[in-house]
């Protein structure tokens, strides 16, 4: 089995602050894998990194193959890459299905003439991109209003809607940040269905968790960071007895 | 009842001629055209994509110029200078923009202001611009006198506001708001941010420079005083009263900034007193702006019958 | 008005008299002095009875300085049946104004505007009865060589009617063998520091000034501040008492204009009659507007009725009329056969008589 | 060459001062306030008004005279920008940010067109600062220069210490970045808000009054291009940052004063504007503009 | 001390509140618990001024609450907002500064925010840092700070444990306990209800917007009801 993402010694420093150093894991074609650690440790940064919002000071990454380090973050999405964000970041005033309409920006379809003359072409892409809008929206299992603005959702929701978004990129890798942030325990496990029913489309999905059970349960593998760099990896039930993890981040009771 | 205001408002815009065709009336609905249209192209830039544009009349000036230089050192007919207005103006918001949008926001805003105030200085500065006098003697459109002018103008406006709208409608114009309400966001979603919004400035810039060809012809003269820093803040200005983003809104902002002036023209040296009350009054009173977008769209149920996948 | 459809039209009742001025934007203060200066001439004709037996009317309208008002107004004019205009200040505003005007066959007595761009576009209707940048240029020239002056500095303000006195006098310097450098500054600020030092960096022996008076007054200021002490010059725009207020004291300071009621004899007379009126001074072109009015009036009894063509024809055919300038006779070119300038020098915060250059 | 140098600084100092107050409106509530130049506009007439309802004063009389001149100008100018805000901007609170924009030009009109009502020829300040000239190497400088631009730093120190050493400082700049936030903090945002528009307007009011005592001239229009540099000034320097408005306020003096003397002034205000844009994307956030640091 | 009576909140024709009526004691930590949009945030908003109160009334010692948010938190009731909204360019030590806006005593205010420092070590790394660049946890910690520094009679907070690693959610609550303990009243949202229900005295459940449980924590973590959707088997 190739690698999709390869992480290789990856670094990012801010002023001092290490807040990624010498990272190195790779996560395979169709795996569910999880990234945890303490607060600070490290895992928005190295996902931003990837994502090309935080240009790595060192190290590479790769995707299928393709070294992608440093690239701008609109050019690492076109490469395959979709993601959501730990602080939501929707469009608030944008109606909830122009939101997912987004994650398919990169499909075209249209250009700007078709879009002055109104050709069929048009029509017709606009059309697909109401339809998969829709399908992407059910997939998730959102059941709010769809044609308002994302802002007056409560924060399940929106979260819901993020997720749609990133699928909707049909990128192969998807990366999630703190999905579960904010949802109860029910919602948990619908999320839980949702991150394996994504899987089962053939793709492979990243997560940054704190909730364990939930991370205990979904993923197939957990990296584990502290202060920027690995310290566990392994299947679920290896990393929980890992005694340097227990240490950094489940706490001893956990 | 969305899809009828369009042709409504375009309706009004005709009519109003064959109840008065004063001279005064043409030239103050003329001018009015012009100026809606110079509104619906600040408004991609401003509206849709959220690049707050200070110096938007350079683009104007960038037009206006390059026709009348043309037209009357080569004695063209006007409407044959338009594909080198279109180069030149594209060029502009090539120059302008290429340098300044990787800025954020408010910084933009003083680097377009001062981009506007260098190419007012500049024109006034050379002599092939003609100086502080400007160019003159431009020849008209002659399509039957100030009122055949008038309608040519609403024609010219009417599609221009049309393709704005429609380019909000589009993939473009999406990837403009998505910028506007979230740049990281959507470049996270594939938007390669400083392309999309150059071409929100080639948009505007062009749009901005088919309005100057058209204030040429029917001022029939373009000097510097024209294109001074409070008319970028009088189309600004029409944008955000209109409601930003919104293109009926729009249009209705252009209308009321460019002709309540006039309407207050009796009252002499107190007109600007009431014309900034009015201001400060429908602003407080609409702070949304007159007539703003209320961004909704059908649900599916009300598109397909309530049938669930 | 009418629409398209309808037909409209004015005849009888007063005979209308339009003017187009700056009422707001930067120069603001400018239109009161030339409302007021054509009101007088207004009334005195209506106090004789009026023309052809009618009375006249001002119809004034506010161009603002900006091209677009301008048009706006000019056409406001033109619907509201005006036969004469007598406005015109800002060049480029004024430009735009001439085919509006044109179109509808109404004759333009130009009071202010001196471009030499509007006589050049060659129109019949347009004329001039302020004398051009080219006329004054050559009286300040004269009078610089008669100061012996080496050097000399010329200063405008990037207006058109600025920048046309200082292109001039600045060629015919250079032309007569003097050392001249020119600058500009933007008008409407309070600092002209840098600007003064580097004049006086040129060392010049005569600073001349071609904008109006508000700048001017603080030029003089802040360039004797500075420590220069030779001469100073302003042109016409420049003449103005609040010049030497501005400035704190101005005494010695030259000016180039042509004549005004300040400095012909007798004239005191209609100075009273104008403080009376308005509760004001004359202020620069008052005296223009004045004799605007009058040179309209004088062809429209000529031509004996309203018609554009024929009182195009009596002002081509006017000849000596008297006018605050001189006696008034159209060139060729519709501009004043002569220029009329001379020198004036503030003495007391008063602008007098220096010498008539003749 | 130094004497330009000095030229530059000393109208610097006009357009820091003019620019603090811009500033800090901009800083706290992202207005472009137009109506800014127009207060310093005010802050000139109403010193007139005080100095001309004195009477002739003595020269030794008129040191006094001034400095009761522009206290009272500070008063009258601080009080009417918390009216203006008042009336005109709190009432768009939590509109789009451009809202305001449009009353601002209302209140500018207003005030410029209200001013203009009562005359618009220029006025002459009844008492002008005239002193000796001072030969500082090789440099003219007058005690009147000294002696403003001595009352232009002070009031610039004691705002830079106002915003950056009390909790009241700290909570502008905290509605500034989330007023939500702010008042769940306690802060009165309201009583903030009109804090911050008396201390920019009393500041442009008090530039006023110093512009009609020191150059003569004031009229309605005065506050338009100032106005316009002052934002210039304060984006230069980094936007809501105190220090970087004044800083940016004296490096436009010089720009200008550089510009108009090699380039003619013709030329100044392209050069000006040149370099800022050069100097803006080489680093995007001005002077001393705080790094722009929203994180994903 | 803290007391709602059949409190309604609209958003425009959205009915987010229907008639809310709950109470907390002096000295208590009560829980609130609800799904998603069921209208918990709002009704923290509601006491805290933050949206209008369309009918019903909330009193803090028998004292109508007064309708400006300033002087809420000059009564002593401080609000921990969803979403920690810190001051993104303030330092870690400024926004814990600000904490103590209310407070005319900056040398108390300056003791509080050591105090702060020594309780949460992970801060006291961060003090020069931009608030904005902290780490979502990071963040969390110091919107928990500001409100120490605060030192309401009344704190009340909104899913103060969304984005903690386990380690420091257990922290965080034990010292919610801390502060209860000496004296302050608390009134905490908590989508993490096990460990809510763990330290608080009474809970109750908000679905669409009215309460529709109540009772001690013990009992209401035996509720079948609330153990099918907010704890799991
Ligand atoms: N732009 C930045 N400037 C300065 N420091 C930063 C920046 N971005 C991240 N850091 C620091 O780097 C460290 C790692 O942050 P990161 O957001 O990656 O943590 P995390 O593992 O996602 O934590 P959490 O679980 O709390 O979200 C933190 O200590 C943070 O303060
Ligand atoms: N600004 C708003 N405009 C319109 N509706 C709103 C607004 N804020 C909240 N709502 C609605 O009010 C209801 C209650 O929202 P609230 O945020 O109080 O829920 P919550 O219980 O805190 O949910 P969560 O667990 O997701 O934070 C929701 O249906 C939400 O959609
Ligand atoms: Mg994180
Ligand atoms: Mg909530």
């Amino acid at each position: 089995m190739t690698a999709l993402l390869e992480v290789r010694d990856l670094g990012i420093s801010f002023g001092g602050v290490r807040a990624v150093d010498g990272l190195t894991f790779s996560v395979a074609h169709g795996e569910i894998v999880s990234v945890i650690g303490p607060n600070g440790a490290g895992k928005t940064s190295a996902f931003n990194c990837v994502t090309g919002f935080y240009k790595p000071t060192r190290g590479r990454v790769v995707l299928d193959g393709k070294d992608i380090t440093g690239w701008s973050p609109f050019a690492v999405a076109a490469a395959g890459v979709a993601r959501t964000f730990q602080n939501l970041r929707l469009f608030p005033d944008l109606t909830v299905l122009d939101n997912v309409r987004a994650g398919m920006h990169l499909r075209g379809g249209q250009n700007a003439f078709d879009a002055l003359l109104r050709t069929p072409r048009f029509k017709r892409a606009e059309k697909y991109l109401t339809e998969k809008a829709h399908e992407w929206l059910d997939f998730v299992g959102y059941e709010g209003p769809r044609g308002g603005p994302v802002r007056d959702l409560p924060y399940g929701r929106q979260r819901q809607v993020e997720i749609a978004r990133a699928l909707a990129r049909e990128a192969p890798l998807v990366l999630l940040d703190e999905p579960g942030a904010g949802l109860n325990h029910g919602e948990k496990a619908e999320l839980l269905g949702l991150i394996r029913r994504i899987r089962d489309l053939g793709r492979t999905v990243v997560l940054i968790e704190h909730d364990m059970g939930l991370v205990m349960e979904v993923s197939e593998r957990v990296v584990v960071l502290d202060h920027g760099r690995e310290i566990a990896d392994g299947t679920p039930a290896q990393v929980k007895a890992d005694p340097a993890v227990v240490e950094a981040y489940l706490g001893r009771e956990g | 009842m969305g899809k009828w205001v369009g042709p409504a408002g375009l309706l009004v815009a005709v009519a109003v001629p064959f109840v008065d065709a004063s001279p005064y009336t043409l030239n103050v609905l003329t001018t009015a055209a012009i100026f809606v249209m110079l509104a619906a192209g600040l408004n991609i830039v401003v509206g849709y994509c959220g690049l707050l544009d200070l110096g938007y009349v350079a683009f104007m000036a960038v037009g206006a110029y390059t026709s009348g230089i043309l037209s009357t050192a080569l004695e063209l007919p006007l409407p044959l200078t338009i594909p080198a207005v279109l180069v030149v103006a594209v060029l502009a918001a090539l120059v302008i923009g290429a340098p300044t949008l990787r800025l954020r926001s408010d910084y933009l805003a003083i680097v377009t202001l001062g981009f506007g105030e260098i190419i007012r200085i500049t024109a006034t500065n050379l002599d092939f611009t003609g100086g502080p006098t400007g160019i003159f003697g431009i020849p008209g459109i002659e399509v039957g006198g100030p009122a055949g002018f008038y309608f040519f103008c609403v024609a010219v406006v009417a599609l221009a506001v049309l393709g704005s709208a429609r380019l909000e409608r589009s993939r473009l114009g999406r990837a403009w708001m998505f910028i506007r309400e979230d740049e990281d966001a959507a470049e996270a979603m594939g938007v390669n941010t400083y392309r999309v919004k150059l071409l929100a400035y080639v948009f505007g810039a062009v749009w901005g420079a088919l309005a100057g060809v058209l204030f040429a012809a029917h001022l029939s003269a373009v000097s510097p005083q024209s294109f001074v820093f409070l008319q970028s803040a009088l189309v600004l200005m029409a944008v955000v009263l209109g409601g930003m983003g919104s293109t009926r809104g729009v249009v209705v902002g252009a209308a009321v900034i460019s002709v309540v002036p006039e309407v207050l023209r009796d009252l002499g040296a107190f007109r600007y007193v009431f014309f900034g009350v009015v201001l400060i009054v429908v602003m407080v009173l609409r702070p949304q702006g007159l007539w703003p977008v209320r961004r909704r769209e059908p649900e599916r149920a009300e598109v397909r019958e309530g049938v669930r996948v | 008005g009418g629409g398209l459809l309808g037909g409209g039209g004015n005849a009888g009742g007063p005979i209308k008299i339009g003017m187009a001025v700056p009422l707001s934007g930067s120069s603001a203060p400018i239109g009161p002095n030339m409302k007021n200066g054509a009101q007088l001439a207004v009334d005195e004709i209506n106090a004789r009875g009026g023309l052809l037996g009618r009375q006249v009317e001002l119809d004034v309208e506010d161009e603002a300085c900006d091209p677009t008002s301008a048009v706006a107004a000019a056409n406001k004019l033109v619907s509201a049946g005006v036969v004469v205009s007598v406005g015109g200040y800002c060049s480029s505003a004024t430009l735009p104004t001439l085919p509006v005007f044109d179109k509808a066959g109404i004759p333009m007595v130009i009071p202010a505007a001196n471009s030499e761009q509007l006589v050049g576009q060659k129109l019949p209707t347009v004329f001039l009865i302020n004398p051009t940048g080219a006329q004054q240029s050559e009286a300040a020239v004269q009078w610089i060589r008669k100061r012996q002056a080496k050097t000399v500095a010329v200063l405008d303000d990037n207006t058109s009617y600025s920048t046309d006195i200082a292109k001039r006098t600045t060629q015919l310097l250079t032309d007569a063998g003097l050392t001249a450098h020119s600058t500009s500054v933007t008008p409407g600020e309070s600092d002209y520091g840098s600007t003064v030092t580097k004049v006086l960096g040129q060392n010049p022996d005569f600073v001349y000034w071609t904008g109006y008076f508000q700048e001017g007054g603080l030029l003089v200021d802040q360039f004797r501040r500075a420590g220069y002490a030779k001469d100073f010059m302003v042109a016409d725009g420049s003449v103005d008492p609040s010049l030497a207020s501005i400035a704190g004291g101005a005494d010695g300071v030259f000016a180039t204009m042509t004549t005004t009621p300040d400095t012909i004899e007798g004239a005191g007379d209609w100075i009273t009659k104008y403080r009376t009126k308005f509760n004001a001074e004359p202020g620069p072109y008052s005296t223009q507007s004045y004799d605007a009015v009058r040179v309209a009036a004088e062809a429209i009894e000529k031509a004996g009725g309203t018609d554009g063509k024929k009182i195009t024809k009596a002002l081509e055919e006017l000849k000596d009329f008297p006018i605050f300038s001189g006696p008034l006779t159209f060139s060729d070119r519709h501009t004043l056969a002569k220029g009329g300038f001379q020198i004036l020098v503030v003495k007391g915060g008063k602008f007098v008589l220096q010498d008539a250059l003749r | 060459m130094t004497q330009l140098v000095w030229d530059g600084l000393f109208v610097g100092s006009f357009y820091a001062l003019v620019a603090l107050g811009y500033s800090m409106v901009y800083g706290i509530i992202k207005l472009l306030n137009f109506a800014h130049g127009d207060i310093y506009m005010l802050g000139a007439f109403a010193g007139f008004v005080v100095l001309s309802g004195v009477g002739g004063v003595s020269a030794a009389f008129s040191v006094v005279a001034l400095v009761g001149a522009l206290v009272a100008a500070m008063a009258v100018t601080g009080g009417l920008g918390v009216l203006v805000e008042r009336v005109a901007y709190r009432p768009l609170r939590g509109s789009p940010r451009l809202a305001v924009l449009i009353t601002a030009v209302g209140v500018s009109f207003t005030l410029e067109y209200g001013v203009a009502a009562t005359g618009a020829n220029p006025r002459v300040f009844p008492v002008r600062v005239e002193s000796q000239a001072l030969q500082v190497l090789g440099v003219r400088i007058t005690v009147a220069q000294l002696a403003l631009m001595a009352i232009a730093v002070g009031l610039m120190v004691a705002l830079d210490r106002y915003v950056n050493r009390t909790s009241t400082g700290r909570a502008m700049r905290a509605i500034a970045l989330d007023p939500k936030g702010a008042l769940l903090m306690g802060v009165n945002v309201n009583a903030v808000i009109s804090r911050t528009f008396f201390i920019g307007s009393a500041l442009a009011g008090a530039a006023g009054v110093m512009a009609g005592a020191y150059y003569g001239k004031i009229e309605f229009l005065m506050g338009f291009l100032i106005g316009l540099k002052a934002f210039t000034a304060a984006v230069m320097g980094g936007i809501g940052n105190i220090r970087g408005a004044m800083l940016g306020g004296l490096l436009l003096g010089l720009l200008e004063a550089f510009g108009a003397h090699f380039l003619g002034g013709e030329w100044r205000d392209v050069f000006t504007f040149a370099v800022l844009i050069l100097f803006l994307s080489v680093k995007p956030t001005g002077l001393l503009g705080e790094r722009v640091s929203e994180r994903v | 001390m803290l007391e709602f009576t059949d409190v309604h909140v609209r958003y425009g024709h959205v009915e987010a509140l229907r008639g809310v009526s709950l109470r907390v004691e002096r000295g208590e930590i009560v829980a609130l618990l609800g799904n998603n949009g069921a209208g918990k945030s709002t009704t923290l908003c509601a006491a805290s001024a933050l949206v209008p109160v369309a009918s019903g009334t909330i009193t803090l010692d028998g004292e109508p609450l007064p309708g400006k948010p300033w002087h809420v938190v000059r009564g002593g009731l401080v609000h921990v907002p969803e979403g920690r909204r810190v001051f993104s360019t303030l330092t870690v030590l400024e926004n814990l500064q600000l904490g103590g806006f209310t407070h005319p005593d900056k040398a108390e205010v300056a003791r509080r925010v050591d105090g702060v420092f020594d309780l949460l070590p992970l801060l006291a790394k961060r003090r020069a840092q931009q608030g904005g660049t902290l780490s979502g946890g990071e963040q969390q910690l110091v919107a928990i700070g500001r409100a120490l520094v605060a030192a309401p009679r009344v704190l009340m907070l909104d899913e103060p444990s969304m984005g903690l690693a386990p380690l420091m959610v257990a922290a965080v609550l034990d010292l919610v306990r801390k502060i209860n303990a000496e004296g302050t009243t608390v009134l905490l949202v908590e989508q993490n209800a096990r460990a809510a229900l763990g330290i608080t005295h009474r809970g109750y459940v908000l679905e669409n917007g009215v309460v529709t449980l109540s009772g001690p924590a013990s009992v209401l973590a035996e509720d079948p009801r609330v153990v099918e959707a907010y704890l799991g088997a």
